[in-house]
């Protein structure tokens, strides 16, 4: 009975397991994060928090798909000033806390970055990639510039590990991420949504009241996957996976194209916070089996390149 | 993953005082007493509804408040509404004489639930508090499924005189129950639990907070670490005194704590 | 009982039905088209076609997935002399036949759609978007600019219908549309696949030999109703709806975004070639029952332009 | 839509002649004589093979030829190797009395058709063809199963002296059947469509051609518009009578048709 060891280092933070809740996905109160935690999770990212408080987009604002989730929640927030107090809140119960944020503007960004890291987040993640918020999320990341420029200006206000959350609707992520390696990130997060919508033909209308939304679970894995991928030719640092993950063998295939750590959403839905504990333990099974003693060792191995 | 949007068509729609209606719907939905069901106005709103009917022709009750519920109470027969559902654990029967308390349109929730316990063979007391003897909902459905009905109005037009709080708690007073039940606003369900902490009754209330997903992702409905779409609505007395916000705040629709 | 009208007008095309069978989709022989075209389709359009004749890339080529099917064909054909021959057997049968073409230059895509258009092709529908054979496909449709100038080129050589069949994995599909209509295209057909990946974590690797493979099916559907939609506002001419239809309901989404036609191909895999018969069945139903009596009408009145 | 590629491990790897051998899995697999899996050799080649055993410990048995099924030769107890399937139709049983007639490795899918048939109580008789005696796979197995098994090489180092359809022919002047079954090189098949066609016997065939998706999506299987992979493998003498390429032309793998 060999035991692996599921612990990860990821920019100098010690992860128990290599699996995070990731962004937006019940993390915008510290009771729920907690309770996440508690779940199994072995970091939680917070919902994206920008400057001011956002009550996001109106009702409907998710479609249940049989292939996964389309939503507009259009980054609902209660501001950084009153979410630092639910970052403090979810530290002292000793959980690992990434927090993520928005900005219409890289000074925007920077300083709802500093404010995040001031509550005393782990870590900070830049949300360039939610592809339905005006003047936020893709509209600020979907060029390798713009991309660069903002990791750049948070990076000089940001002593904690800097991820940066990119965008799959591009020609090409690893540009992206190789201009957020040029701008100073310490990691990439890839990915976020796709950009979707769905119609009600009865309604003869979008069903989401933005018309458009994101596009997430089991239908992005492959999209996912792929991106990790190619970001792992491109860039030397980490790479976090996301999109799709709802069991220990999604979460290596993430792992294995390159993902130092893995992200989980809409499983959450589907499989509610016991998804955690439940991929872990896949993935722990699947270790002892196949001979991986460490989590390190399976990253990247599909590229042929098995340390 | 089930695909959630149903869309289907108004099969009644009825007025049940001036400013509550009851809108039937064609097809069918099976689902707990207490369960509830996500509403989609096509271009206005979706909102949460818990079921006063279910099965075939399923339907809800709802009071006019805002844009949406305007919206939906011009509807008629045959228009197209999207549903998303049926939502929550609902209520679970426990004990043999039922004491169900409903303010308002808390009679939504709680009117299947009696039929269900009357039908179960269960003996059930009904409060059924309104602000005035037009208000009240369901009356002559309840006391047709054979529980025994007592009204209590805010203005005395009918019945007690007073809060239905007060009505239950002199039943309570005089009569054995082994459980209660209560759907209403949030002080009606603080007081209930204060006196059936005193009692050591067995208590089960509806507790309603801002949806956005109903599903269980986007935390907005957020009660103490507890997620009212997906653990509620109905919670149990254990929980509900657990929870530090109940009766005091609830999330507004940025995610920020906001006195009830 | 009222009795819609399913037949459709594409630029000049009269087609019984609106439903097609999608590029790279049992459309290899002569034979099998005409058997899809029996089975309900309103017309067939064939395997891409290029010069020379090519194997395509080696198995694994398909992974079958919950939410649809992952592909790395690599875009075998015969080449376009032996499969003119192809096309003068489907016409003979009375089907309409639009011809998809591949080459890796606009002098090459220009040759081969001339001669597909010589064979008897009722129209020529341009590959811009495959996106996992090198040198073809996405590589030669990628940018706005390299768009309008294949279109432009092969305008000049072909006077049947010129349909320009786009990528998604792009930050704008829109550009990509309006550049194909200044090119000269008659309409343009939205979505070719996703570019995916799977990785099995017992072998260690990508599941197909190409590695990186085009996602299509049911996960691609938001997307391709988004791209269809946003299309809708950028151009003039018609679009062609494709990806992730298996019902009416999927076929209508599509419509009402405002596609004018609607192609199908994994859902031939699920659902066999009955499919198109079944698609029309459910989008007729729907249109007695909701009052339209013609195709037409329903088109783009998801955007509120209810004509 | 399920999941397609089953990752398994290698249970047994046995040499049944000189160039064939049979590999069997961990794990269950049901399937209906005559259908085939696509086989995933990691890294190296996906290809159909038949599967030789069905149900707990299933296995397939193959010839070895190119680089595929000689990385597959290579592989050993726990290796781990990639399935689809199972796909494609099999034989339909009729009648009482079978003739079985297998040519080479051509007896994969007919040796599960043979032990099926005698298990339901049907009188059958295999013909056996092989280029020499070593090359004969699964004669024990099959007389085991209380098929009556006629041998034939075409060397004449044991039984009939000459091709399996020689053999066949003459059992079938010699005796009634009521069915013909037949699996091998498409000439043998050709053949027997011959000979069962003057004696209006009914039969069925297991064809090969090149696969690809093995779903019924590439087309590169098809056969006078039908598709090897989803529509047979095996098909009745009426479809095959059908098919104007068989046993003349067949796709190579850019489409082009090519002599057999
Ligand atoms: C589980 C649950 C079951 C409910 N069952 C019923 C019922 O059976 N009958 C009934 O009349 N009402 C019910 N409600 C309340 C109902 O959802 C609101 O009255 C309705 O959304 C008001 O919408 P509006 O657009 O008309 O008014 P608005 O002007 O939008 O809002 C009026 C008030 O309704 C509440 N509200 C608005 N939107 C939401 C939302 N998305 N989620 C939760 N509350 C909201 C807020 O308190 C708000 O102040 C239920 C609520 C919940 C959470
Ligand atoms: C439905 C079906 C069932 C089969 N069952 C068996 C079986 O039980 N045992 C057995 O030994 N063989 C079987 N075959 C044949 C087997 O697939 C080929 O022998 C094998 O693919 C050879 O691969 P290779 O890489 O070793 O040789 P290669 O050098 O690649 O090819 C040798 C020959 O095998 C055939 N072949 C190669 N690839 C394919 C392919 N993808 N699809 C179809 N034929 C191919 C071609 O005729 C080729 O000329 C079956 C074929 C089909 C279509
Ligand atoms: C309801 C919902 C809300 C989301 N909100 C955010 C957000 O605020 N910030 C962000 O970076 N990503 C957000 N995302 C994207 C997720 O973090 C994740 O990138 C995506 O959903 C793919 O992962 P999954 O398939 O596991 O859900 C949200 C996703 C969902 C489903
Ligand atoms: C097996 C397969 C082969 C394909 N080959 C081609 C092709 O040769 N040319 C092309 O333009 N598109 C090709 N496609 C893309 C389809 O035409 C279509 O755009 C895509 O699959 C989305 O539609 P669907 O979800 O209905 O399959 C192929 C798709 C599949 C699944
Ligand atoms: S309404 Fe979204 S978590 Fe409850
Ligand atoms: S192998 Fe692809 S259609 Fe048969």
């Amino acid at each position: 009975m060999a035991m692996a060891d599921l612990g990860v280092d990821l920019c100098g933070l010690r992860l128990r397991n290599p699996t995070m809740l990731a962004s937006g996905v019940l993390d915008e109160t510290a009771g729920t994060m907690v309770e996440v935690a508690r779940a199994g999770a072995g970091a939680v990212v917070t919902k994206s928090v920008g400057r001011s408080p956002r009550e996001g987009h109106a009702n409907p604002c998710v479609v249940e798909l049989e292939v996964g989730l389309l939503n507009a929640m259009g980054l609902p927030n209660p501001g950084i000033e009153y979410f630092s107090e639910e970052v403090k809140a979810v530290k002292r119960e000793g959980v690992t806390v990434v927090g993520s944020v928005i900005g219409g503007s890289e000074d925007e960004l920077a300083e709802v970055a500093a404010l995040m890291a001031a509550a005393g987040a782990d870590a900070v993640e830049l949300n360039l990639s939610c592809p339905h918020a005006k003047g936020l999320g893709t509209e600020i990341g979907s060029t390798p510039e713009d991309v660069e420029r903002v990791c750049r200006r948070v990076r000089d206000v940001v002593k904690v590990p800097l991820f940066a959350k990119l965008t799959p609707n591009t020609s090409s992520i690893s540009n992206l991420a190789k201009a957020a390696e040029r701008g100073g990130a310490d990691a990439v997060v890839a990915i976020n949504t796709l950009k979707g919508m769905a119609i009600s033909p009865e309604a003869g209308m979008p069903v989401l009241a933005n018309r458009f939304g994101g596009l997430s679970g089991p239908a992005i894995r492959p999209v996912g996957v792929r991106c990790v991928y190619e970001i792992y030719d491109a860039v030397e640092i980490p790479i976090m996976g996301v999109g799709g993950i709802s069991t220990g063998r999604d979460a290596l295939e993430y792992i294995m194209a390159g993902a130092s750590a893995v992200q989980v959403g809409t499983a959450v839905w589907t499989r509610g916070p016991a998804v955690f504990k439940s991929i872990c333990e896949d993935v722990s099974r699947f270790m002892d089996e196949y001979g991986y003693s460490k989590v390190g060792d399976m990253v990247g191995v599909a590229h042929g390149t098995r340390p | 993953m089930a695909p959630g949007l149903r869309m289907v068509r108004v099969a009644e729609h009825r007025d049940e005082s001036r400013s509550v209606k009851t809108m039937r719907f064609q097809g069918r939905m099976e689902a707990r007493p207490g369960q509830f069901v996500m509403v989609w106005v096509p271009g206005v709103d979706e909102f949460p509804m818990s079921l006063s009917h279910t099965g075939e022709r399923f339907g809800i009750t709802y009071q006019v408040l805002g844009d949406g519920t305007k919206a939906l109470s011009k509807l008629t027969e045959g228009d197209v509404v999207g549903i998303r559902g049926p939502f929550g654990r609902g209520f679970s029967e426990a004990g043999k004489r039922l004491l169900v308390v409903a303010g308002g349109v808390g009679i939504a929730p709680t009117a299947p639930l009696v039929e269900a316990a009357t039908k179960a063979g269960k003996e059930v007391h009904l409060v059924l508090g309104a602000k005035s003897a037009e208000e009240l909902v369901f009356e002559k459905r309840c006391a047709e499924s054979g529980a025994r009905v007592h009204v209590s109005t805010d203005d005395g037009s009918k019945g007690y005189a007073g809060f239905a709080t007060g009505l239950a708690s002199s039943l309570l007073e005089k009569d054995a129950f082994d459980a209660v039940y209560t759907c209403g606003p949030e002080r009606m369900i603080t007081t209930m639990m204060g006196i059936c902490k005193e009692r050591r009754l067995p208590m089960q209330a509806s507790v309603e907070r801002i949806m956005k997903c109903g599903i269980g992702v986007c935390d907005s409905c957020a009660l103490d670490g507890k997620h009212v779409c997906t653990d509620g609505p109905v919670f149990g007395l254990d929980e509900l005194e657990r929870f530090k916000e109940l009766g005091k705040t609830r999330l507004d629709r940025t995610g920020r704590k906001t006195g009830i």
